[in-house]
C-alpha cells in the first residue's frame, strides 16, 4: 500500500503564497498527472511530497503514514528532479545505480536494473560517460533511469520528459507506462504535455495559482473542465469561450438557439473544443482569419461574434484567410459555464 | 637624508621588555645631547639588520648589545673601531678587564662597555627551612644545593629547583660559566676530564629533584612567582620580576660552589658605532651621555644592570634591585670567587660552542647516555668549534699557543 | 532530540573557540595575582586595564598601529589582484606547468620566511623598499599569495562555467565575465582570502621586523618585545593584538555567505 | 598535468575561443599572461633571497657541498624533530580536516544566527602563533586552568605537570589540542566559503533516493567538495610543517620539530648555514606532501574537475 | 546583414564525433528550426555559432565575415542556454538588463527593454527575485527575456520553451514569431516541439546523428520528407512506413494496386501519415490494436500487412480495439523510400 494523501498543505516563500490549501489522494498504483501553468505549485507540491520543502500547514501520508516529519530518505519514494540533479562527480552508470546502493541492494540485482533502466531510456551506450559529457536530453535521460532503477513503491516526475524529441517521448511514455503500471508504482507525474497526460495517467489533477482545481479522469477533464480555466488550459488548441448574453432562458448563436442549464440570467460562457465545431450550412458566422495546416487537421484562427475563436477542420477542406463560414457546434460537447465566477453551470 | 643626520638611531637588543623600552626612551634617553630614536631589536636580527643597513640604507648609528653579540659582527665588517673612546674608558674608570673584552680579541676598541650583570641565585623563603643542615646561603655548594632540593622534595612532594632550560632560556650560561669551570677550574681545556664527568655525575643527580618543566622555562622568574619553583639560578635581569614585585618573598644568593670554586661569569653590554653611521659623531655624544655616571645609576634604576663605571650604587634603589645588587656584590666577593670570562675569540661560532654544552647537557641528564661516551664526542665536537674559530684560550683556561686544544 | 544534540554541539564547538580567549583576557585584564594564582579563579575578580592603558600609552604604538593597517590593506589588495586572476587560470584551463606553478607558489609558505632574513632584507635594500610600508606589504603578499591562488582556484572550479559562456555571448569580454560573473559568484572565497591576506599580515612578525627600523608595523613593535615582558603584559599584548583580526574578520563575514542558498544552477 | 590529453571538453580546456592553429595558440598563452603577474612578483621578492639562502645550505667553510646537511643529521635533535614533526602533522591534518567539515556541515543546519557562529569559530585564525602559545601554556601549565578545574572538581590533589619530559604522550595531545584550536579555523573558512557553491540539488537528490546523511556527505558533497578540500589540504599541510611558536611555548625543548630546530640552529647557534639546510628538508618535505595530494586528489579522467 | 553560413563544420569530442561536416545558411531575417533527436548535436552546433566551442574543422561566417576565429562576444549575437544559465547572483531585471549593459545602452532603453521583454514574457511581477525564488518554467523565461532585450542581429536559442505549458507556449510562440520578424533577427532555433518548428519556422533543418538530413520549408520537410528517418522523426505521431514488393513495377497492398517511382526492384518502402489513411469500403486491411481518443482525433495503432502502422480518424467514427478496418491512402500524400538506402525516390 502506497497511496499518497496530501492533506490540506500550504507553502509560504516569504509573503508569497505558492500553495494554496491542496489537498489531493493518490491512490495506490495509481499514475495521476499535475498539470497547470508554469509557476503555478507543481514543484513545490512534489518537494513537499518528498520531503524536501516543509509544508507551511497540513500533512502528507504515504501509506496511511504520517510521514510530514520524516527525512525524504525515510519516505520510500523516488523523484525526478526538473533540473536533473544527476551527479556530476559520478558516471552515468553510478548516477543510476546510486539509489538501489543506497538500498543495500545485491550487486547483480544493480547491475541488472541498471541495464535495463538504461536500456529503457536509451543510454545504455553512455554509461561510462560523465554527466558534463552528455546532451541535455541524455541528461535528462539519466535522471529517468535513476529514478526507475529503484522501482520505488512511490515515483514523483518533475516534467521527466521534457527535455526529449517527439519521436523519443512518444517511446519512453509508452515503456514508462507499460513498467510503472505492471510494478504497480503511485505516480505523480508534473508535466505541461497535455498528450502526455492524457496518455498517461489514471487521473489529472490541474492546479492553478497553488490550488487544485479539477481532479478528474482525462476524458472528464477535456470533455467536462470545471472552469474556464481548465477548459482554457488543458486541449491544444484551448477551448473557445464564446460569452453570449441571455434571454428568457435561451442563447442565440447565429442562426442557433440553445438553452444553457437553469439558473442563468444575464449572460453566460459558451465553450467548445476547436474541433467540436463543424463547417455546417446553417450556423454562425466565423471570420477566418489563419489557417494553418498542422497536418492530421487545419487550424482555423478568427472571430465569432466579436471574439477570438479557432477551429480545427478536416485537412481536405480548403477555407482561406478572410473568408467567413458558418460553424455549428457539435451540441453534446458544449461546456457552459458561470459568465462571473467561470465555474462549470450544472445539470447540462 | 639630513633629519636622519640629526639624529640618532639607536638599536639595542637591551632594554626590550616593553616597560623597560618605555623607561629607556623617557627616563634616560629624552636627556641626550642629540635626539634619538630608541630601537629595541631581537638578537638574531641584530646583524641582519645591520647588514642591510650597511647595505644602502644607513639609518642606525648606534648599537647596543652584549658582548658574545658583538663578537660575529667584528668579522662581518658591521662595526666601527671606536679607538677615539679609549680615553673615555679611562676617564670614567671602565676596569681594564672589561676594556680589555672590549677589543674583542683584535687591535681596536669595538665596543664602549656600557652595563653589566650576572647570574645569581634566587629562592623563596619558603623553601628556606628545607636548607640541609649547616648549609648557608652565601657559601652553599652544588651537593647543598643538591640535598635542599632533594629535602624541599621529600617535604612537599613537589620539585621545587628550577633552571632555565626551555628554548630560550640561558642553561648553556649556567653550564659553561657556572657548573662546569666550578668543578674542573676551566670551561674547554677540562671538557672531558674526570672531573667533567664527576660533575656531569652529580648533576644528573641533582636533576632528579629539578622542576621538570625547566625543559620549558626561559625566564625564572614566572615560575618563582607562581610557586611552581622555589630555588632558581638565572640573569639577575630574568629574576627581576620577583624581586621587583615581591621583595619580601624572596631572597638573592651567590651561585653555589663546587670543588674547584664558586665560578661565575659576568655579561657586559657594550655601545658601538655602525659602520658608515650616517651620524657617528652623534653616536659618541650619545656614548658620552649614557657612560655619565647619573646616567649610569638611572640605567640600574631602569633594568637591572649594574654600572660599569665607578658610581656608587644608591641608597633609594628599589628593595628587589637592592637584594639583586646584594647578590651580586657577595658572589663577587666570595673569598673562593672564580670569575669565568665570557669567549672572545669566537666570532660567529659563539652559538655553535654553547650548543656542545647543551647538547651534553641533553645526552647524560635528560637522556641518560654513559657520560664518558657523551663527553668523549662532545669533546671532539668542541674542538672542531674551536679549530673552526681559531679561538685562544682564554679565562680560566691557562692562556694558549694558537687554538685551543681540549685535553 | 536531534536538535538538542546539534544544539549542544554547536555550543561546546563555540566554547572549544571561545574560552581560550576568555581565559586570554582574564588573564590580560585581570591583575597579576591572577596569572600566579593557585586555583585559578574563572571569574574576573578585579579588572583592570592598567596593562592595556600602558600598551597604548607607549611612544609610536599609535603610528605602528597605522602602519599595520597600511600594510594589512595593500597586503589584501596585492593578494587579491594577483592571486585571483592566477587562481582562475588554475581553474579554467588545464595548461602545461599547472601543477609546477602550484607547488612554486606554495614555496614561500614551504620555506620558512624567517630563514631567508639576511638575503631578503638586502634584497630590499637594494629595491629601496628597505623600511617601508610597501615593503613589508609585498611580502605579507608573497604569504598571502598561496591562499588567494589556491582558495580562489577552488571556488572558480564550482561555478558552472555556462553561466560565464552566457556572460561571454551578451557581450562580455573575458575580463568584464571575470568581473562580474565569476567574481561575484566567488566572493565567499574572496572575502576568505582578504581575510587571510589581512590576517597573515597583521600577525606576520618576522618579515615585518627584518624589513623595517624605525617604521615598524605594530605586530612586530610588540610581539618582538612581548618575549622578554612579564607574562601579564605578554597576555595583554597578545588580546590587543587579537582585535583587530576580530573586528575585521566580524566587519566581513557577510561576504563570506555571499552565495548562501543562492548558488543553486 | 596528464589531465590535457585525456580530458574532453568539459574539464579545464583552454581552447575556447577561436579555431585552430591561429587564434588557439594565443588562447594557449592565456593561463600563463593570467599567472604571469604573480609569478614575477615572487621572482623579483623572493625567489631571489630564496635562492641564496638555498645556496647558503649547501655552502660550508669547506665549500659547496653537503656538509650542513650532514650538520643536520648528527644534530642530536635531528631524529626527534623528524619524528614529532611527522606525528603531529600526521595527527593534526586529518583531525583538523575532520573537524572543519563537520562544523561547516553543521553550519548549513543552523537557521538563526550562522553568521555570528561563523565568526565565533574563525576568532582562532585572527590570533598570532605567540599569543596562541600564551593561551595554551596558561591553561596546561602546572597551575593552570586546567589543573584548576581538576583540582576543584577533586580529580588531583595540586598542581600537576602535563608538559614535561616525562609525559611525552600527554604532552603531544597537549600540543595537538593548541594546534587544532589554532588552525582549524582555517580549514574551516576555505570549507565554508566552497560549500556554498555546492548546488543543495544534489544532496536533495540522494535524500530522496535514500541516502542517510552520512551517505550524503561521503558520496555527494564530499566529491562536490574536492577542489575546497583539496585546496585546505594543501595549505594545511604546508602551514602544519611550519609550526612552532606554539610547540615551542608548551613543549619547550621537550618536542623538537624541524623547523624550530631551523629557528635554533639560526638564532642560538648562529648557523646560518645549517638552519638553511633544516629550512630545505622542510620544503623539500612540505612540497612533497603537496605533490602527493595534487595526484591523489586529481580528478579523474572526463569528470569535471 | 546577418545571415549565418555554417561551411563543412565537424566536431570532434575525443573519440566521438558529434557533427560530421555540417553545412547549413541562415538568410538575413530568416528563422530556421532545428529539429533532431537527443543527442544528434544541436546544442553543439549551436554553441560553435556561437564561439563557445572550437569547430574540429569548417568555418562559421556571419554576415559574411568569417568568425570562427572571433571571441563570442565579437560575433553580435545572444544566445540561450539549453539550461538556461540566468546568472544567480543577480536579479531577474539584471539579468534581463545584462547584455544591454553589455552593450552600454542608456539606462533609459535598457529600462524600456527590460520592462517591454518581460512583460512579453509574463515575468513583469518577478522582476526583482533571485532566480532562486523562481520555478523552472520562470527561470526559462528569464533566459528568453535576457536574449530578447538586447534585440540581437543573431539569435540562438536552444530549447527556449521546453519547461513551459502548452498554453503558454503558445503565447509565447506567438509573441516570439511577431517580434523577430518585426526586428528582422536571424533566428536558429532548437526545439523537439515540431509543432513550434512548424509554426514558426521559414525553413526546417532535421538533424541526425551529427549530419543535416533535409533543410527545407516546413510543409515540405512533413510531405516530403527526404528520408525515411526524417519521415518518422517529423509528425506527431510519425509516418507509417510499409516495406513492401515490388513486382514488374508494381505494388499491391490489399485491394490496392499503386506505381512506385521508376527503377525499383526487390522492395520499396511506402510511406504515409496516420492522418492520410482513410477508412474506406475498399483497401487493405488493418487490425486495430489500440484506440486512443485524443480530442481533436481518435488514434489507431495496429498492424497492416504484419507491419506496426498507425491511423488517425475523425473523432465521429467508432471503432474497437480488436476490430479490423478497411483504409485506403490518400495516393497524393504517399511518399516512397528505397528500401536499402532508406532514401526518398524521385520523380513521384
Ligand atoms: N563534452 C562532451 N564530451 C563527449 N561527448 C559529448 C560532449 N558534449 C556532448 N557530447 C555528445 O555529443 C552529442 C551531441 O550533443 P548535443 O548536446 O549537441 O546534443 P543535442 O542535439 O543538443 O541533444 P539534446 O536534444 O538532448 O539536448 C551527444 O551524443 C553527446 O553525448
Ligand atoms: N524559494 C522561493 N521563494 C519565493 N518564491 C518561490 C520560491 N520557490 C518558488 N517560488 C514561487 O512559487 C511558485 C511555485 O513554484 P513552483 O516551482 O512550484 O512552480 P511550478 O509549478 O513547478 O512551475 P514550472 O512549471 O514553471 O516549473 C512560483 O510562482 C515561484 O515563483
Ligand atoms: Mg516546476
Ligand atoms: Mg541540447
Amino acid at each position: 500500500m502506497a497511496d499518497i494523501r496530501i492533506d490540506a498543505v500550504r507553502k509560504q516563500f516569504g509573503a508569497m503564497e505558492a500553495l494554496k490549501q491542496i489537498s489531493l489522494d493518490v491512490r495506490d498504483g495509481e499514475f495521476v498527472a499535475l498539470l497547470g501553468p508554469s509557476g503555478c505549485g507543481k514543484t513545490t507540491l512534489l518537494r513537499i511530497v518528498a520531503g524536501l520543502e516543509t509544508q507551511t500547514s497540513g500533512r502528507v501520508l504515504i501509506g496511511g503514514r504520517d510521514v510530514s516529519t520524516l527525512p525524504p530518505r525515510a519516505r520510500g519514494l523516488a523523484m525526478l528532479f526538473q533540473n536533473y540533479a544527476v551527479f556530476p562527480h559520478m558516471t552515468v552508470r553510478q548516477n543510476v545505480a546510486f539509489g538501489l546502493q543506497m538500498l543495500k541492494a545485491a550487486a547483480d540485482r544493480i547491475s541488472r536494473q541498471v541495464q535495463r533502466s538504461a536500456e529503457m531510456m536509451h543510454i545504455e551506450d553512455l554509461l561510462d560517460r560523465y554527466p558534463a559529457q552528455l546532451s541535455g536530453g541524455q541528461r535528462q535521460r539519466v535522471a529517468v533511469a535513476r529514478a526507475l532503477a529503484v522501482e520505488p513503491a512511490v515515483l514523483l516526475m518533475d516534467e521527466p520528459l521534457s527535455n526529449l524529441d517527439a519521436l523519443l517521448r512518444l517511446q519512453m511514455r509508452a515503456e514508462l507506462k507499460a513498467v510503472l503500471a505492471e510494478a504497480g508504482t503511485t505516480t505523480l507525474y508534473v508535466t505541461h504535455d497535455q498528450t502526455e497526460a492524457m496518455g498517461l495517467a489514471d487521473r489529472i489533477a490541474v492546479m492553478h495559482e497553488g490550488r487544485i482545481v479539477q481532479m478528474a479522469p482525462p476524458v472528464e477533464v477535456y470533455r467536462k473542465p470545471r472552469t474556464v480555466f481548465v477548459g482554457g488550459f488543458v486541449g491544444n488548441p484551448p477551448m473557445n469561450f464564446l460569452k453570449l448574453p441571455v434571454n428568457a432562458g435561451e442563447v442565440r448563436l447565429g442562426a442557433l438557439t440553445m438553452t444553457p442549464p437553469n439558473r442563468v440570467n444575464g449572460s453566460v460562457v459558451l465553450g467548445v473544443r476547436p474541433e467540436d465545431l463543424e463547417l455546417a450550412e446553417c450556423g454562425f458566422g466565423f471570420r477566418v482569419q489563419v489557417a494553418e495546416p498542422l497536418g492530421p487537421h487545419i487550424l482555423l484562427t478568427g472571430e465569432a461574434e466579436g471574439q477570438r475563436m479557432r477551429v480545427a477542420i478536416p485537412p481536405d477542406r480548403a477555407v482561406r484567410a478572410g473568408e467567413t463560414v458558418m460553424l455549428r457546434p457539435k451540441l453534446a460537447h458544449i461546456a457552459w459555464m458561470d459568465a462571473e465566477s467561470g465555474l462549470a453551470l450544472e445539470g447540462e | 637624508h639630513p633629519a636622519r643626520a640629526q639624529e640618532v638611531t639607536f638599536l639595542s637588543t637591551q632594554m626590550r621588555p616593553l616597560e623597560e623600552a618605555q623607561r629607556a626612551r623617557t627616563q634616560i634617553l629624552n636627556g641626550a645631547p642629540v635626539k634619538t630614536t630608541y630601537v629595541p631589536e631581537e638578537p638574531p636580527q641584530l646583524p641582519v639588520h645591520l647588514q642591510a643597513d650597511a647595505q644602502g640604507s644607513h639609518t642606525i648609528s648606534l648599537v647596543g648589545a652584549l658582548h658574545g653579540e658583538f663578537a660575529p659582527l667584528v668579522p662581518m665588517g658591521l662595526l666601527a673601531p671606536l679607538d677615539d673612546q679609549e680615553a673615555l674608558l679611562k676617564q670614567r674608570g671602565i676596569p681594564d678587564n672589561l676594556a680589555t673584552l672590549a677589543h674583542l680579541g683584535g687591535e681596536h676598541l669595538m665596543y664602549v662597555p656600557w652595563m653589566q650583570a650576572t647570574y645569581i641565585m634566587a629562592a623563596s623563603k619558603k623553601a628556606l627551612q628545607y636548607l640541609p643542615e649547616g648549609a648557608k646561603l652565601e657559601t652553599l655548594t652544588y651537593s647543598q644545593l643538591g640535598e635542599w632540593a632533594a629535602n624541599a622534595q621529600k617535604a612537599t612532594g613537589q620539585r621545587v629547583l628550577g633552571f632555565p632550560a626551555g628554548p630560550t632560556g640561558l642553561m648553556a650560561r649556567f653550564l659553561e660559566g657556572y657548573l662546569l669551570p666550578s668543578y674542573t677550574g676551566g670551561t674547554v681545556v677540562n671538557y672531558r676530564s674526570p672531573d667533567a664527568e664527576t660533575m656531569w655525575a652529580d648533576f644528573k643527580a641533582l636533576w632528579a629533584h629539578a622542576n621538570p618543566n625547566s625543559t620549558n622555562y626561559n625566564f625564572m622568574q614566572e615560575p618563582l612567582l607562581s610557586g611552581d619553583v622555589w630555588i632558581a639560578w638565572d640573569h639577575v635581569a630574568r629574576l627581576q620580576d620577583a624581586f621587583r614585585k615581591q621583595p619580601n618573598d624572596f631572597v638573592a644568593f651567590p651561585a653555589p660552589a663546587g670543588p674547584k670554586g664558586r665560578s661565575f661569569m659576568p655579561v657586559i653590554v657594550g655601545l658601538a658605532v655602525a659602520k658608515d653611521a650616517p651620524n657617528a659623531a652623534g653616536a659618541k655624544q650619545v656614548i658620552d651621555y649614557l657612560l655619565k655616571p647619573e646616567m649610569q645609576v638611572t640605567t640600574l634604576r631602569v633594568t637591572s644592570f649594574f654600572p660599569v663605571v665607578k658610581v656608587a650604587v644608591p641608597e633609594d634603589l628599589d628593595p628587589g634591585m637592592t637584594l639583586e645588587a646584594q647578590a651580586v656584590a657577595q658572589q663577587q666577593a666570595a673569598p673562593d670567587a672564580k670569575p669565568v670570562l665570557l669567549p672572545v675569540g669566537l666570532g660567529s661560532h659563539g652559538g655553535e660552542f654553547d650548543r656542545v654544552f647543551t647538547d651534553t647537557f641533553q645526552r647524560v641528564v635528560l637522556r641518560g647516555q654513559t657520560v664518558h661516551e657523551v663527553v668523549q664526542r662532545e669533546a671532539q665536537d668542541m674542538q672542531r668549534v674551536l679549530d673552526a674559530a681559531k679561538a685562544p684560550c682564554w679565562s680560566p683556561d691557562p692562556p694558549s699557543q694558537g687554538t685551543c686544544q681540549v685535553k | 532530540m536531534k536538535r538538542a544534540v546539534f544544539g549542544v554541539g554547536l555550543i561546546i564547538l563555540c566554547a572549544w573557540t571561545i574560552v581560550p580567549i576568555y581565559l586570554l583576557a582574564l588573564g590580560a585584564l585581570g591583575g597579576s595575582d591572577v596569572v600566579y594564582a593557585w586555583p585559578k579563579p574563572f571569574l574576573p575578580l578585579a579588572w583592570s586595564a592598567r596593562s592595556f592603558a600602558s600598551f597604548l600609552a607607549i611612544e609610536g604604538i599609535w603610528p605602528a598601529m597605522l602602519r599595520s593597517m597600511e600594510v594589512a590593506v595593500l597586503c589584501m589588495i596585492f593578494s587579491i589582484a594577483l592571486g585571483a586572476p592566477a587562481g582562475y587560470a588554475l581553474a579554467r584551463f588545464a595548461f602545461r606547468g599547472a601543477n609546477t606553478y602550484r607547488l612554486l607558489i606554495l614555496v614561500t609558505r614551504a620555506f620558512p620566511v624567517g630563514i631567508l632574513a639576511l638575503p631578503l632584507a638586502v634584497t630590499y635594500v637594494r629595491l629601496g623598499i628597505y623600511d617601508t610600508a610597501l615593503g613589508v606589504a609585498l611580502i605579507h603578499t608573497a604569504l598571502a599569495l598561496p591562499f588567494a591562488v589556491l582558495v580562489t582556484s577552488s571556488l572558480f572550479l564550482g561555478i558552472p562555467r555556462e553561466l560565464e559562456e552566457a556572460a561571454w555571448v551578451f557581450g562580455c569580454s573575458g575580463i568584464a565575465a571575470f568581473r562580474r560573473i565569476v567574481l561575484p559568484l566567488a566572493l565567499p572565497g574572496v572575502a576568505a582570502t582578504a581575510i587571510f591576506a589581512f590576517v597573515i599580515s597583521w600577525n606576520e612578525v618576522f618579515a615585518a621586523s627584518v624589513l623595517t627600523v624605525r617604521h615598524k608595523t605594530l605586530t612586530a613593535f610588540l610581539l618582538s618585545v612581548l618575549s622578554e615582558s612579564p607574562l601579564q603584559a605578554q597576555l595583554a599584548g597578545g588580546l590587543l593584538l587579537i582585535l583587530p583580526s576580530v573586528i575585521f574578520i566580524f566587519a566581513v563575514r557577510r561576504y563570506l555567505f555571499a552565495m548562501w542558498g543562492i548558488a543553486s544552477r | 598535468m596528464s589531465r590535457t590529453a585525456t580530458a574532453p571538453s568539459e574539464s579545464p580546456l583552454p581552447l575556447r575561443e577561436g579555431v585552430g592553429g591561429r587564434v588557439s595558440r594565443r588562447a594557449a598563452l592565456r593561463p600563463y599572461i593570467l599567472i604571469a603577474p604573480s609569478l614575477i612578483f615572487l621572482l623579483l621578492l623572493f625567489f631571489i633571497p630564496l635562492v641564496q639562502t638555498i645556496a647558503l645550505a649547501f655552502r660550508t667553510s669547506a665549500g659547496a657541498g653537503f656538509g650542513n646537511f650532514g650538520k643536520v643529521w648528527n644534530d642530536l635533535d635531528f631524529f626527534d624533530a623528524v619524528k614529532d614533526t611527522f606525528a603531529l602533522v600526521v595527527v593534526a591534518v586529518p583531525v583538523q580536516l575532520a573537524l572543519a567539515l563537520g562544523m561547516s556541515m553543521m553550519l548549513r543546519h543552523v537557521r538563526r544566527g550562522r553568521d555570528l557562529i561563523l565568526w565565533i569559530w574563525s576568532i582562532p585564525l585572527g590570533i598570532s602563533d605567540l599569543a596562541a602559545g600564551l593561551v595554551w601554556l596558561a591553561i596546561l601549565t602546572d597551575k593552570g586552568y586546567l589543573n584548576s578545574v581538576l583540582f576543584q572538581l577533586g580529580v588531583i590533589p595540586g598542581p600537576q605537570s602535563w608538559l614535561t619530559y616525562e609525559t611525552p604522550v600527554v604532552l603531544f595531545c597537549a600540543i595537538l589540542t593548541a594546534e587544532l584550536w589554532r588552525a582549524t579555523a582555517i580549514v574551516f573558512m576555505i570549507l565554508v566559503a566552497g560549500v556554498q557553491l555546492v548546488p543543495k540539488e544534489f544532496e536533495e537528490a540522494a535524500s530522496v533516493f535514500g541516502a542517510t546523511a552520512w551517505q550524503r556527505f561521503c558520496r555527494v558533497t564530499l566529491p562536490l567538495l574536492r577542489p575546497s578540500i583539496q585546496t585546505a589540504l594543501i595549505l594545511r599541510t604546508v602551514l602544519a610543517f611550519e609550526t612552532f611558536a606554539v610547540v615551542l611555548a608548551i613543549g619547550g625543548t621537550n618536542f623538537p620539530v624541524l623547523i624550530s630546530q631551523a629557528f635554533i640552529w639560526q638564532n642560538q647557534n648562529q648557523d646560518y648555514g645549517t638552519a638553511a639546510a633544516y629550512a630545505v628538508i622542510v620544503m623539500v618535505v612540505s612540497l612533497t606532501a603537496t605533490a602527493v595530494y595534487l595526484v591523489a586528489l586529481r580528478p579523474r579522467a572526463g569528470e569535471p574537475a
